[in-house]
């Protein structure tokens, strides 16, 4: 069930260039899967932002997201302090599909502010036994968050754009030139990002996370469509019926 | 406190219902709170046939505002009144239909499909969208394009019609003594004025569509001024939105002259805006000195 | 980084200016800071006697904006040249005086009365204030009224014309149109939108006027749109406003087809913002990747 | 000469109902008169907001301010903590005039938030000498405030609105009631009041400070402008030529 809650913030911790690790406590229990997002209200700020689900922590009903700087909403929420309210509506959007897989193997793509969500992904892969792989783009060196945590889980490869730290290049490099085995994969970055990979592995099975400008974020106002593909005069709501979508479900860009 | 009002084909209990297209058709929202708590409920716009709409991205945010350009769409009237209208008799609420087309033809037809149900007790006749670049915006302010529609949907109609006029007027009081003369039961206004926001990245206007709609608090000065002026000039019924967020921005719009309002924007913010609006609306009215809702409605005169 | 700007009449500097009205004649802003950094200045509305303007009060806030009836309250513009313009002559900076009337011969009366001096280089034809019962509005949204005055006044310069438009009409391109082809060297765009608030306390609108002109933040998509509009219909010189806080803001203006840029409200909530805008514009455009300010102009198109 | 600061919050206290009285800290040297006023900025507000010097506090650079929550903004205001910034313009407007005066007796008349500025006054006045007597007149007993500091500076009178503390009425009952000898009134506080004091005084020498909606506050935009008595097609704008004027020079309401 979708509400709307006022957080606590329990800390905040600059982790990298311009990026933000929150980390936000309920009042009530949570039930937030990897894929979902919330919806922040940041005062004096028309409208919301969505922001993804980096990690969960079941026990003490806290939950952590990864922002980066964009413009002034993610700058105002980095300025939020210990002890402040976040307001947000959540659990939104669908999420990626875990139980329904039968999977050993997983490949897990990511790039920039598209990696948080993956973290809890990948968690939640490894708690089922599944293998994880996972190949990390960043802008360049500053921009790295969250290596460490990413190889607890498993092989982890790092690009940057522009070759400051690990493989340079892109993340479609890296799964061209290493040799990996999974039998799916799970990807979210930026639109180009994702139209590379879905294009490099269309024979294989695939989710993809998409982003898109939202008004509501809960499926009233249509204003975070994107078209099918095999008939694309139909659309699906980002904010609703995704942000998790099956790899060939949806026309990029 | 008397919170109801009665308007042509609307008996509702409180002034306040969601604006068209800022609500669906009821579903999500209804996972916070129960739709019988509002006045009435003003369904996404329809068209004869399904639509897509525009390119994202469909919205920007601006200062106290938005630009919205979603381009209606919709899944057509026949599948609006099949598969979303149902859900909504859960609720003992009014329903509006928002009417929106490109050709005379379009609207007529879509009249016509609401004849056929009783789950909408009241049609606003949208010929202020924007964001089509088709009829929407021109009907919307050409007084005689704004009359013909009007009086072809009033002859098709067995509800009670009210039109939604465009802010994007030199004359507003002139459209509006237009489409009364043409029939309309009662007035919505005002619909979003068009605007545009630059992306200085990449160059381009941020919105797909180039241009969007504003909403949202930016405009609330326009449409009081409106709906001052048109009060001034006609005593007729008027629904009155553009920016309300709170029970005092109601009640500056009864004041205005509304008799009752819609609450557009204010719900991706907020979206139990509107329940606690009601909630705070008897207080406000008593703090002011009202005893009732339809007490205010026109005070300000 | 080259910000300067060749306008018809104007070498500006810079293309940032205050905007009319929301600096009067410039000496109590030069308390703040030296206007030599100004691209321009542009005075307070003259009229061609002494004007009281309307009852007070005459501004309201407004959610990212602000409601003005000020009714062009000026000394007149014999006055005006006589006692005002000569403090400016201690800059380096050039002049647009805004020229206002009740009728085409008032509006001529006072251009002509700025032909003889040197303290102003270019006049602006103010045919847009929301604020005076006679005239003003009106020429501002009737085409031909527009064409008709800027001819006047244009015949009777002999400095070159800027006309300012007024946004609260239906086809600006139209207005945009019409004067230039009545001979306007330039257009400045927008003027405020008509607003109201009422005030809740005593019912009644708060400004005293009624209704007011609305400006700032607010109303910045609708100036982008309109620009942006008209940049495409004509090749003429636009001085844009309408909301301006930041260099981002003039970057949006420059980019949707204002050569130059003015503003207004914002000077009220920062005194400083014209000069930190102009120091902070090079390094905007860089960021962006432009090299002059006339390398931005039109290009978001 | 004007101009625009950050100021420091010093203190900030509730003094009475929805009062509060907030110290500010300078950078530089003050040069502050009773009468004068600075202008506000308050986040997230476009317009500025007008209020009194209500003391000063030469010697480390302070002063003090004391402001009634009236709307949005002061109520934001009043939610400012110690350290936070104040931006203000400031001096503004015209002071009383205490050094061209050569009196030996004066009145202060006030009215709610009309209190403050002449505390300040006061106190220069008895600095030179001048014999003060205060009538103030507050809405109710849970509005008074700065009471005490008034009886230091001479003979007070207090009277509310309601009867709920001393006596019961209006400041003019006060003035008309008791016999008060004085050279020149000084008066502050919401324009009927003024009113009715200054039809009251007709034939004496007195001062009043007026308020009025602002925009600029320095006086470019012509927005709070006053009728001259003698010429009432003229006016002056009551953010640079006052808030203090003569008590005959201007049209009240
Ligand atoms: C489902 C989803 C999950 C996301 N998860 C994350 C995350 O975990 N970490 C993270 O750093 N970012 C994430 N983003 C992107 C994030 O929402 C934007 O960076 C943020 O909204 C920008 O806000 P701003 O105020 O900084 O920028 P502004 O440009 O000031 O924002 C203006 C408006 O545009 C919207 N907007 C701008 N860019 C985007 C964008 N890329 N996507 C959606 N809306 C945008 C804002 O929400 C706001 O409404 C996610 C986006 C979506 C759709
Ligand atoms: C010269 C001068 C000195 C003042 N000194 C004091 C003082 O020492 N203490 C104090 O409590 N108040 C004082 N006031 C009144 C104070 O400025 C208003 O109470 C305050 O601006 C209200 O702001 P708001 O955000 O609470 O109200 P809102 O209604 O939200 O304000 C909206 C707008 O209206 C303006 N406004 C509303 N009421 C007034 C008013 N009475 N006068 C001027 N502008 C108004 C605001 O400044 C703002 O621009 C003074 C006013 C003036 C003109
Ligand atoms: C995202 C969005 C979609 C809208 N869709 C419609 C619509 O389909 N039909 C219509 O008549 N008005 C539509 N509107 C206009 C609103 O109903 C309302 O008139 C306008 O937004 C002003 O109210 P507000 O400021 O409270 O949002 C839409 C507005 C928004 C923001
Ligand atoms: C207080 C005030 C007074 C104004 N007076 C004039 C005027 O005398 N002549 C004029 O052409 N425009 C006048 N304007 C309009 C501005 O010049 C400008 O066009 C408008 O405010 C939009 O710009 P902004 O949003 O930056 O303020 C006035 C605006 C304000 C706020
Ligand atoms: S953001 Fe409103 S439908 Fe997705
Ligand atoms: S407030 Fe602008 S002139 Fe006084």
């Amino acid at each position: 069930m979708i509400n709307k809650q006022a957080l606590k913030v329990l800390s905040i911790k600059n982790i990298a260039y311009q990026t933000y690790e929150m980390v936000l406590k309920s009042d009530t229990e949570l039930n937030l899967k990897p894929g979902q997002f919330i919806h922040i209200a940041v005062k004096g700020f028309m409208l919301r932002r969505p922001i993804s689900i980096a990690d969960v922590n079941e026990i003490d009903r806290s939950f952590t997201v990864i922002f980066k700087i964009f413009g002034d909403g993610t700058e105002a929420l980095s300025n939020y302090h210990v002890g402040a309210e976040v307001d947000a509506l959540m659990p939104l959007g669908t999420s990626y599909p875990i139980e329904s897989l039968n999977i050993k193997q997983a490949l897990l793509v990511g790039g920039g502010i598209g990696i948080p969500p993956l973290y809890y992904l990948g968690k939640k892969l490894k708690e089922k036994g599944v293998e994880v792989t996972s190949v990390l783009g960043y802008q360049s060196k500053e921009h790295v968050f969250y290596e460490d945590k990413f190889r607890e889980l498993g092989e982890t490869f790092v690009t940057t754009d522009d070759g400051s730290y690990g493989h340079s290049g892109f993340v479609t490099d890296v799964i061209r030139d290493s040799n990996l085995s999974f039998e799916t994969y799970f990807s979210c970055g930026p639109t180009p990002m994702l139209q590379a990979v879905t294009s490099l592995l269309k024979d294989e099975n695939g989710y993809i996370s998409l982003e898109e400008r939202m008004g509501c974020g809960v499926g009233t106002c249509y204003a975070c469509v994107i078209p099918l593909k095999n008939n694309p005069n139909k659309s699906k709501k980002i904010c609703k019926d995704g942000p998790v979508f099956d790899a060939n479900e949806v026309l990029l860009g | 406190m008397n919170l109801a009002v009665s308007l042509p084909g609307l008996e509702l209990k409180n002034p306040v219902m969601p604006a068209s297209g800022c609500f669906g058709f009821g579903k999500e929202y209804s996972q916070f709170y129960s739709l019988d708590k509002l006045g009435a409920v003003i369904i996404k716009a329809a068209t004869e046939h399904e639509r897509y709409g525009n390119q994202t991205p469909r919205v920007a945010e601006t200062a106290s505002g938005m630009l919205n350009a979603i381009g209606l769409q919709n899944p057509g009237a026949e599948q609006i009144i099949k598969q979303e209208l149902p859900y909504l008799k859960n609720y003992r609420v009014p329903v509006i239909a928002n009417v929106a087309g490109s050709t005379i033809e379009e609207y007529v037809t879509v009249t016509k499909a609401f004849n056929h149900t009783n789950d909408v007790s009241a049609l606003e006749l949208n010929i202020s969208c924007p964001n089509v670049k088709e009829g929407g915006v021109l009907f919307g302010t050409d007084p005689e394009l704004a009359a013909e529609v009007t009086y072809q949907v009033k002859n098709a109609s067995n509800h009670p019609v009210y039109v939604k006029l465009s802010p994007n007027v030199t004359d507003i009081v002139g459209m509006a003594k237009a489409v009364v003369n043409a029939g309309a039961d009662g007035l919505s206004m005002i619909n979003t004025l068009t605007g545009m926001k630059m992306h200085l990245k990449s160059r381009k206007p941020l919105i797909a569509n180039k241009t969007g709609g504003l909403s949202g608090p930016a405009i609330k000065p326009i449409a009081i001024r409106m709906i001052y002026e048109v009060r001034q000039a006609l005593d007729v019924p008027i629904i009155g939105m553009g920016g309300i967020m709170t029970s005092e921005d109601v009640l500056e719009f009864l004041l205005a002259g509304a008799n009752a309002v819609a609450v557009g924007t204010a719900n991706f913010q907020n979206p139990l805006v509107c329940p606690e609006i009601i909630e705070e609306l008897p207080s406000t009215l008593k703090q002011y000195g009202f005893n009732s809702v339809q007490d205010a409605i026109g005070k300000g005169h």
